[in-house]
């Protein structure tokens, strides 16, 4: 019994510090000041995203079972600072009539999902994992459904949680397999021994493990719940779903992938994302073209997105974790950015397709100016964020020097102009279409204001300034001993 | 005047032609006029004191009686290389383009002269582009002066271009009119398809030469060949040695120029310029630029006697095809242009005939006939720009180029009728006229050739003067005019008249220059003797031509009609100027235009951008089909998850363990 | 920061302040828009100037550095990414001609309506990733300002276009991002194999020239990639179809940057990346990319012929005039490049010049239809001049830029050993004679023979802005015909370590 | 080789297991659907409970049986109007299903018996493992020791009822 | 069973059904760990351990669905699971 060991997860504790905060303000504080609780608790997680900043202890902890290093801590503060966007662009939102009564439980069961998004990357035991993983969806079901007087929310709600825990009785099953043959959940005992192990089995629970992992981002084809549900949800949890969940589960999938299987096993799961990679950007990007809500259309667009980030973790090396990272960062705020707008724009009109956007330039020129950054930086247009970011994935996925993989770079970037196609769409429906405004001149809230600032200024600058790059890089080099068994 | 100011002759008219074309035109019309005229006369004074200077003074331009090639500036233009292939622009003087600064100068300065009083009004109202006009007359005038000097092929080629375009605008002068306007299309899209063929041949001789240069690549005066070139002789491409076929491919671009068959056709279209342009440029100075690019290249051509059997198969046959067609047409103008393309044919065939090593018939020396060539070059453009400023006069009365607008126009307007009528004289080849000398050394040169070449070119000499006194007799007489409207024609005023007087004068003198001491095509004099027997048959020849013209045209009478009528069919296909016109029609529109064009852009549509279009399409038909995907439906999600994760797990076992 | 110590780097920054000053502006005041639009162009034709001359000064004095004015700074270290600086002949005669056709096209769109706010502020940015461009040495920057430069594209066309602008704007923006995800690729492939060292990766073009350690089966791989993706952007047949819808779509100063400058970058990235990176793939594969250029030389001069709007007829000569550029790159001489950079200069020049006097008629007639318009030289003659001696100048007039640019690349190209080269050159050459059809066809048409539509006799001559767009221009093209040799003393000696690198691998 | 009566015993709660596992998927009553499942989670137990795991199949019937069937039966009768069948299956559904579980078995039955591993192995005497040692795993922080999934599972079930209390509220 | 529960998610209509069908498959997770552990690595009781939390979690996550579905009903008083694929392609 140690349990000095929790101080090795500042962070997570830092967390449940907040939360705990925000939990006994939602119970004792007058009602009268209820009010107040979203800013409340914006502010007391700004300061805990800054002071989680801190460098934190490294090493391995709970006999192996949790690990703390500088990728997590790095990761951890991307996901915080996506985090904070989310927050504050939803104070305005959570103090809206219908949500108002559940406005507490909103930001508790956001922090818990995020705490749950901590266990899944810091997590070294495949318990630890799952736990995290549950944690991380199951409240997000209830998320989902929070808009109770729409139908649609709670249709969302209803297909995630029976997809979820769908995928995750799949992915114990693979587990399970894996259990099977190496006797033990940790991962670095799991990389021990399955040293030339070559069967079926294992092939099969790696497939099953890929896809429960998958479904998390909503990779294909495990990917069909991922438009209705963000369709569905109140704007702001689809936000959270799309960027913060994704971007955790994407790490942990790279953790595990490389950890866990990387020794002797890289060539299997490479091929088996190889396929995934292609058929989720293709796939992606062609439901998105068709698309009219916009919601639905970032989903797709999501979907995609996903499979470039999954370039990161075929290239398996430091670059393509950095890049990843990196991605992953960028993705934040372009995505956050594009639905910061439409959240604003959905909150006040309730309008959410493509056709409803057209001439918004002429009425509300800033958010059209921020939703053309954003889609900008999505469709990887240079100087914005997005353009460096995907360079750095496909240079981290082409390290590897396989020809086979320059045919899948090519292949994404042959999709990229699908893309692109589809983000000029909403482009020119704000911009070209200017003889119909349906959308009236709005004057959104100062949060959500300061929550579309920091994106700007996210995909402007993070391109732009190396350092943050650098860092990432930085880091994940210095884990040269992760990458060694590969 | 020293040689080296001979820059200043082509830098007057440049200077001119920006002023005139920036500021002239924003100064009333008299004053542009008079500047342009004032520039013109310096200029020509000036040429001529280059070669006065040139041909009789003292200096490094006459070694031991033989006349060098000087060249008195170079300013290095181009280089496409670093040091060989350069373009440079200079100034080359040497006995032909000293004789050309001359005819040149002349002609132009007449016709700025001349122009004052034809162009200030048009059909009474004032010139519009009067201005315009003078500012493209001085850009010819520099263009055509740049052309003679040339130091290298290239230049040349340079103003070759120029003048074309010059030409362009002065035949598009008046642009408003569609038929000036096609006029001038096709004569530039002719010109130019020839100067393509110059372009190749430039780049072939270049190539074996590794120079553009006059004298690098022909020695000086007739001296070494550059090796580059013999060596090239050697080679060969489909058959025929590279140089010949360069040799060729420069004479074609030069045919075009100089309107040589089956490239004339843009010659007499280009009539539709003013009536002094056509004096000026199509008669006079631009249409012998090609006989003038042999003439310079003459050396090469002589060592290639393949090319040279060309330009003599084409050059005979073009004198006597536009002499023939020539007979027939009614609008003034046309015909003059036939008789020129006639004409300058017979300069292409003098200079193809003619050898620097050639036989010595009735002790002529070898290149007799490329001195024939040059001076009937210096006296066709007198007695050539002296006939069309009279047609223009005739035309400014008239207000038509039909010649049966006219008749009977002796007793209007003498002096122009006199001046015609030495013009025709001239190029009838009567003694003492100018043309009398330089077409018999031109017959003489031939008959040295072959008395088969002898002959006919004696014959086409037949037909030029019975068409030129067609044209004479049906202006100036056949019946009395009618007057039409309270005006009746009159001679002109004395800008217009001054300079037929003048060149009529030349006309009639210029046949006793002494053009074998001055311009032969090694430096070195050339002993003359006339060749009476050869003289006399040609003088005989035209007289039974003039005879026939004065029979059939002096009186109003139907034997013209009859004989049409007759030869019916030969009659209408010389109208029709053996549909030379509608094959190129043919050609242009339904061949380039509708053959090749039409397709293309047809294939660029549909095929081309059809398939990109169809990626769209198929992206997009992609997108719509897989669209049943996406059921809403959990359990069709759930089951495309599971077969999902099965095929994966299936697929990566198969390969895998297999492998 | 040491990098602000290097001029090159004020390339990048002027348009960037520019921006910054018309972010700053109202969004009614269209004088100090105006002002501020001037202010910048003109700032970067003077810095160009300015450059032209202490390269000038440099080469005078002898320094013989492939790249002048280097400077580098580590971007992204772990890549070793770095943004580094440097210009040879080529980029400067680039730059300057950039910076004229700017300042032309900020007079051609004096009278940008509606929002000339947003107008400027994507021309400039337009403008910033075309200097960026041409001074980077470094294939990540390069690349990055490249699609810095493309995008602007889709707006302008869309929102200030005309015709058939969505599809127009969105074939044009896909097209060339599908260029550039080969290029990418390329890029990618190249970075990975830019030394034999292992684990050392270099952006810098001229460290990865040195080295030049790029395998050749991967050369025979990467080569295409990168050709393709510059030649979709240099209009090579047949990724050529962007090229007319575009242009017809776009307003006037748009037209202008993007035939005079835009299409330049694919040439210019064709011999500098492709070609001097991997010489051995360009000889081996040089032929079927010269078959295409060809191909693009003869089928856009016909295709020309027949089309009646006019800039649809401008767009397909610039696919004629560009082909030529590749074409030129593609013979690996020093005499035929010089000639593909004359003739990018000069097609720029007399392109941009054709675009802004289509404009200037068009925003008067309200028609680009050849067939309803005639007549023009009476009503609008300083137009009219300028219009044919654009027109001289694409059809190769002496002492207009055409004819210098087109001769060079000819002797240049006829000076190949190989007959195979030589009588594709000859093919090439007949495009001279269709170049003057279809010019003299318009000319004809819509200048010249009787006003076609009376309502045209009320039009007015163009105005003061108009003509300093159009004299800019005209002096340009004038200059560069009767001085080539001032520029070609900068271009040629840019070449050298290309044809070295060339003739090393034969 | 294991003693008769485990072999006879744990026939009869596989084939218990089976059997009620399709009876539950496939009966058309929801209620005899969970019913069976009690069934089989009761029988599932029973499998714990024969490998000594004393504990786990306690927790077993604890949260299984008596929570988690309870609340269907709850659910079940919040949701049907009593007697009311569910409604019968499409066809197309049925085949489509056979099709995804049919794969999905054969390819996991391939796997599993394809694995040398897992055949030929017997059950062997486990050593002590009492409650005490359960407890104390439950709560150690070293190698094998559950404290930290412990302490996050309980946030995970914090997290549900959080959860489960806003969806279920009336507003 | 596995596939049992898997049939039995793709096949019924009713929502509550399927989840039965899912703590099928759960279940047979579980028993999968237990197994392995018991025959094959007896040593340590990780696959125990895993089933305890499994179970642990199945539990919330009936919880949660069957809250998420009972709200379904409310708005469209029924739990076919066709009632929920109005959002789609």
């Amino acid at each position: 019994m140690d349990y000095s060991q929790f101080l090795m997860m500042p962070q997570e504790i830092g967390l449940l510090v907040v939360f705990l905060l925000v939990f006994l303000y939602d119970t004792f504080m007058p009602a009268k000041t209820l009010k107040g609780l979203p800013l409340f608790a914006t502010i007391v997680f700004g300061l805990f995203t800054i002071f989680s900043f801190f460098p934190v202890e490294e090493g391995m902890s709970f006999g192996d079972m949790f690990e703390s290093n500088k990728a997590t801590w790095a990761m951890k503060n991307i996901l915080n600072i996506g985090m904070f966007i989310v927050l504050l662009q939803s104070v305005k939102w959570a103090n809206s009539d219908f949500v108002a009564i559940r406005r507490g439980e909103f930001y508790e069961l956001m922090l818990l999902t995020l705490f749950g998004m901590y266990l899944m990357i810091s997590g070294r035991h495949f318990l630890v994992f799952v736990i995290g993983l549950e944690t991380a969806s199951l409240p997000l079901a209830t998320l989902v459904a929070f808009e109770k007087k729409y139908y649609e929310s709670h249709e969302a709600a209803a297909k995630y949680v029976l997809t979820a825990v769908f995928s995750s009785a799949i992915m114990l099953l693979g587990l399970s397999f894996v259990y099977g043959i190496t006797g033990t959940l940790y991962f670095n005992e799991i990389a021990s021994s399955i040293q030339g192990e070559n069967s079926l089995l294992l092939i099969v629970a790696l497939a099953f493990l890929i896809s429960g992992v998958g479904y998390k981002l909503s990779l294909v084809p495990f990917h069909l719940w991922t438009a209705d549900v963000y369709q569905g949800a109140p704007t702001m949890v689809t936000s959270y779903l799309s960027v913060i969940s994704k971007g955790s589960a994407a790490f942990a999938f790279f953790v595990i992938l490389v950890q866990a299987f990387g020794a002797a096993y890289a060539p299997i799961w490479e091929w088996m994302l190889y396929a995934i990679i292609i058929i989720t950007i293709t796939v992606g990007n062609l439901f998105a073209i068709r698309q009219r809500n916009l919601k639905r259309f970032l989903a797709f667009s999501s979907i995609s997105q996903a499979g470039y980030i999954m370039l990161g973790v075929i290239s398996a090396n430091a670059v393509g974790m950095a890049s990843m990272m990196y991605y992953i960062l960028v993705y934040i705020f372009s995505n956050l950015a594009a639905f910061g707008v439409i959240a604003v724009i959905e909150r006040y009109t309730g309008k959410v397709t493509t056709d409803d956007y057209n001439g918004l330039f002429k009425t509300n020129p800033w958010l059209a100016f921020v939703m053309m950054l954003a889609m900008f930086s999505l469709g990887g247009i240079p100087p914005f964020a997005g353009f460096f970011s995907k360079f750095f994935i496909f240079l981290g996925a082409a390290q590897t020097g396989n020809v086979a993989i320059y045919v899948l770079v090519l292949i994404a970037l042959i999709n990229t102009i699908i893309s692109l196609y589809y983000y000029l769409l909403v482009v020119k429906a704000m911009f070209i279409r200017q003889d119909e405004c349906v959308i009236p001149a709005l004057k959104s809230h100062w949060t959500e204001k300061a929550g579309l600032w920091i994106c700007t200024l996210g995909i402007l600058l993070i391109g732009l300034i190396s350092c943050i790059y650098t860092g990432l890089s930085n880091i994940t080099s210095s884990l040269s001993d992760v990458f060694s068994m590969i | 005047m020293p040689l080296s100011s001979t820059i200043y002759v082509l830098a007057i008219p440049f200077f001119m032609f920006l002023f005139l074309g920036l500021v002239g035109v924003k100064m009333p019309r008299k004053i542009t006029g008079v500047l342009g005229v004032l520039g013109m006369a310096v200029t020509t004074v000036w040429a001529y004191a280059i070669a006065f200077t040139y041909f009789f003074g003292d200096g490094p331009q006459k070694v031991n009686d033989v006349y060098q090639q000087l060249v008195t500036t170079d300013w290095t233009w181009l280089s496409f290389y670093a040091d060989k292939l350069v373009v440079k622009l200079g100034v080359l003087l040497d006995p032909i383009s000293a004789m050309m600064l001359v005819v040149i100068c002349t002609v132009s300065f007449m016709v700025h002269l001349y122009s004052l009083g034809y162009m200030s009004d048009h059909d009474g109202n004032p010139e519009k582009g009067f201005q315009r006009y003078y500012a493209d007359l001085a850009l010819f005038t520099f263009s055509m002066l740049g052309l003679v000097v040339s130091t290298n092929i290239f230049q040349m080629f340079i103003f070759f271009e120029m003048v074309g375009v010059s030409s362009y605008l002065l035949i598009g002068f008046y642009y408003g009119l569609q038929p000036a306007n096609h006029a001038s299309k096709k004569a530039f899209i002719v010109t130019r398809l020839a100067d393509l063929f110059f372009l190749i041949g430039i780049m072939i001789l270049s190539f074996y030469t590794k120079t553009f240069d006059f004298k690098e690549m022909m020695g000086a005066n007739g001296g070494t060949i550059c090796n580059a070139f013999t060596s090239a002789q050697g080679l060969t491409f489909m058959g025929c040695s590279v140089t010949g076929w360069a040799l060729t491919f420069i004479f074609i671009g030069g045919a075009g120029k100089s309107a040589m068959y089956p490239l004339h056709i843009w010659l007499p279209d280009a009539m539709e310029g003013p009536t002094p342009v056509s004096a000026l440029i199509h008669a006079a100075t631009m249409v012998v630029a090609g006989v003038f690019l042999v003439a310079r290249m003459f050396p090469l051509y002589v060592l290639e006697q393949g090319a040279m059997d060309i330009i003599c198969v084409v050059g005979a046959f073009t004198a006597f095809y536009a002499a023939a067609v020539a007979c027939t047409q009614s609008d003034i103008k046309r015909a003059l242009a036939f008789s020129t393309i006639s004409q300058i044919a017979f300069m292409m065939t003098s200079l193809a005939v003619s050898s620097a090593q050639g036989k010595l018939i009735g002790g002529h020396e070898a290149g007799l006939g490329y001195m024939a060539s040059m001076f009937h070059l210096f006296t066709h453009a007198m007695f050539k720009a002296l006939l069309f400023l009279c047609a223009g006069a005739i035309i400014h009365a008239v207000h038509s180029n039909e010649n049966s607008k006219m008749h009977g126009l002796h007793k209007y307007m003498p002096i122009t009728s006199i001046a015609f009528l030495i013009g025709c004289l001239a190029i009838a080849g009567i003694p003492p006229f100018a043309g009398f000398f330089s077409k018999d050394e031109i017959l003489v040169a031939c008959y040295e050739k072959g008395i088969g070449w002898g002959l006919w070119m004696s014959m086409v000499a037949g037909m030029t003067a019975f068409y030129m006194f067609r044209i004479y007799y049906l202006i100036f007489f056949w019946k009395k005019h009618e007057v039409h409207g309270e005006h009746a024609p009159k001679d002109q005023p004395w800008t217009m008249t001054l300079p037929l007087i003048i060149l009529a004068a030349i006309s009639v003198v210029a046949g006793f220059v002494p053009f074998g001491d001055l311009v032969t095509w090694n430096g070195k004099p050339l002993e003359t003797h006339m060749n009476w027997s050869v003289a006399g048959a040609s003088v005989g020849i035209a007289l039974i031509g003039i005879g026939l013209a004065t029979v059939m045209y002096r009186k109003e009478n139907p034997l013209p009609d009859k004989l049409a009528t007759m030869f019916k069919g030969l009659w209408t296909a010389s109208y029709k100027r053996f549909y030379m016109d509608e094959l190129y029609q043919f050609i242009t529109h339904k061949i380039i235009f509708q053959g090749i064009s039409k397709p293309i852009a047809w294939f660029d549509r549909i095929i081309i951008d059809g398939f990109f279009n169809l990626l769209g399409n198929v992206t997009n038909s992609a997108s719509f089909g897989i669209r049943k995907m996406q059921s809403g439906s959990v359990q069709g999600y759930v089951s495309y998850y599971i077969i999902g994760a099965v095929l994966l797990a299936a697929i990566t076992g198969a390969v895998i363990l297999c492998i | 920061m040491e990098i602000f110590s290097n001029m090159l780097i004020y390339f990048v920054i002027i348009p960037i302040l520019t921006l910054g000053g018309l972010a700053l502006t109202k969004n009614k005041g269209i004088d100090a828009i105006r002002a501020v639009a001037v202010t910048g162009a003109t700032a970067l034709v003077a810095l160009a100037l300015y450059l032209v001359y202490v390269f000038l000064k440099a080469r005078a004095s002898g320094v013989t550095d492939v790249m002048l004015f280097q400077q580098s700074v580590m971007w992204y270290a772990p890549l070793n990414i770095k943004l580094a600086l440097g210009v040879d002949g080529v980029s400067v005669v680039m730059i300057l001609l950039s910076a004229f056709i700017v300042f032309a096209g900020v007079f051609a769109s004096w009278k940008m309506d509606p929002l000339p706010k947003q107008f400027f502020l994507w021309f400039f940015l337009l403008s910033t990733g075309v200097f960026g461009f041409f001074i980077s040495i470094d294939l990540f920057t390069m690349f990055m300002f490249y699609e810095v430069a493309l995008i602007p594209m889709y707006l302008l066309i869309g929102v200030w276009g005309s015709g058939n602008k969505n599809y127009s704007a969105m074939k044009l923006t896909l097209m060339l991002m599908g260029g550039s995800a080969f290029l990418m690729l390329g890029i990618i492939g190249i970075y990975f194999h830019s030394s034999a060292t292992p684990g050392v990766h270099t952006m810098n073009i001229l460290e990865i020239a040195q080295y030049n350690a790029i395998p050749h089966n991967w050369q025979m791989f990467l080569f295409p990639m990168t050709f393709v993706g510059f030649g979709v952007l240099g209009a090579m047949f047949p990724f050529h179809t962007w090229s007319p819808d575009g242009h017809a779509s776009a307003p006037t100063a748009v037209s202008m940057l993007h035939a005079g400058v835009l299409m330049k970058l694919g040439g210019y990235g064709c011999f500098r990346i492709a070609i001097y990176l991997m010489p051995f793939a360009a000889q081996q594969l040089g032929w079927i990319f010269l078959t295409l250029t060809g191909i693009s030389i003869v089928y856009g001069a016909f295709s020309a012929c027949v089309q009646t709007d006019l800039k649809y007829i401008n767009a397909y000569s610039s696919v004629s005039h560009c082909g030529m550029v590749l074409f030129a790159i593609l013979m690996f001489n020093t005499t035929a490049m010089t000639g593909a950079v004359l003739q990018m200069l000069s097609h720029g020049l007399m392109t941009a010049l054709f675009f802004a006097l289509i404009g200037m008629i068009y925003g008067r007639t309200h028609t680009r239809d050849i067939r309803e318009m005639g007549g023009l030289m009476h009503i609008m003659p300083y137009l009219g001049v300028g219009y044919v001696i654009a027109g001289f100048a694409s059809l190769g007039l002496p002492g207009l830029s055409g004819f210098v640019a087109e001769m060079t690349i000819f002797v240049g190209s006829f000076e190949h050993q190989d007959m195979f080269h030589r009588v594709l050159t000859i093919a090439a050459t007949t495009s001279i004679v269709i170049t003057a059809v279809y010019i003299l066809r318009v000319v004809g048409k819509l200048l010249y023979g009787a006003v076609q539509d009376e309502h045209h006799r009320t039009l007015t001559d163009a105005d003061g802005t108009e003509r300093i767009a159009t004299a800019t221009l005209i002096i340009c093209v004038a200059i560069i015909g009767c001085f080539p040799n001032f520029f070609i003393n900068i271009i040629r000696d840019s070449f050298t370590p290309v044809v070295e690198a060339l003739t090393s691998v034969m | 080789m294991e003693s008769l009566g485990n072999v006879i015993m744990y026939v009869i709660i596989a084939l218990t297991i089976i059997v009620f596992s399709v009876l539950a998927v496939t009966t058309k009553k929801i209620l005899r659907s969970a019913t069976y499942l009690l069934f089989v989670l009761l029988a599932t137990a029973a499998i714990y409970f024969q490998m000594d795991y004393e504990f786990l199949g306690a927790t077993q019937i604890a949260v299984y049986a008596g929570g988690i069937v309870v609340l269907f039966v709850f659910a079940i009768m919040l949701t049907h109007k009593p007697g009311e069948d569910a409604a019968p299956l499409t066809s197309h559904k049925r085949i489509l299903g056979l099709v995804a579980c049919g794969s999905g078995v054969v390819l996991c039955g391939v796997a599993l018996f394809g694995y040398a591993k897992f055949c030929g192995q017997s059950l062997t005497e486990m050593g002590d493992f009492t409650i005490d040692k359960l407890g104390e795993m439950l709560l150690s922080t070293d190698k094998f020791g559950y404290l930290l999934p412990f302490e996050a599972v309980s946030v995970l079930l914090l997290a549900c009822i959080i959860g489960g209390v806003v969806i279920a509220r009336k507003r | 069973m596995f596939g049992c529960g898997l049939y039995g998610f793709i096949t019924r209509k009713n929502m509550i059904a399927m989840l039965i069908s899912l703590e099928l498959m759960l279940n047979s997770v579980d028993i999968n760990f237990v197994v392995f552990n018991r025959y094959l690595f007896p040593a340590q009781y990780e696959g125990m351990f895993f089933s305890l939390f499994a179970i642990a979690i199945a539990a919330a996550e009936t919880a949660v669905a069957i809250a998420i579905i009972i709200n379904v009903y409310r708005l469209a008083k029924n739990v076919d699971i066709n009632q929920i694929t109005k959002m789609k392609f």
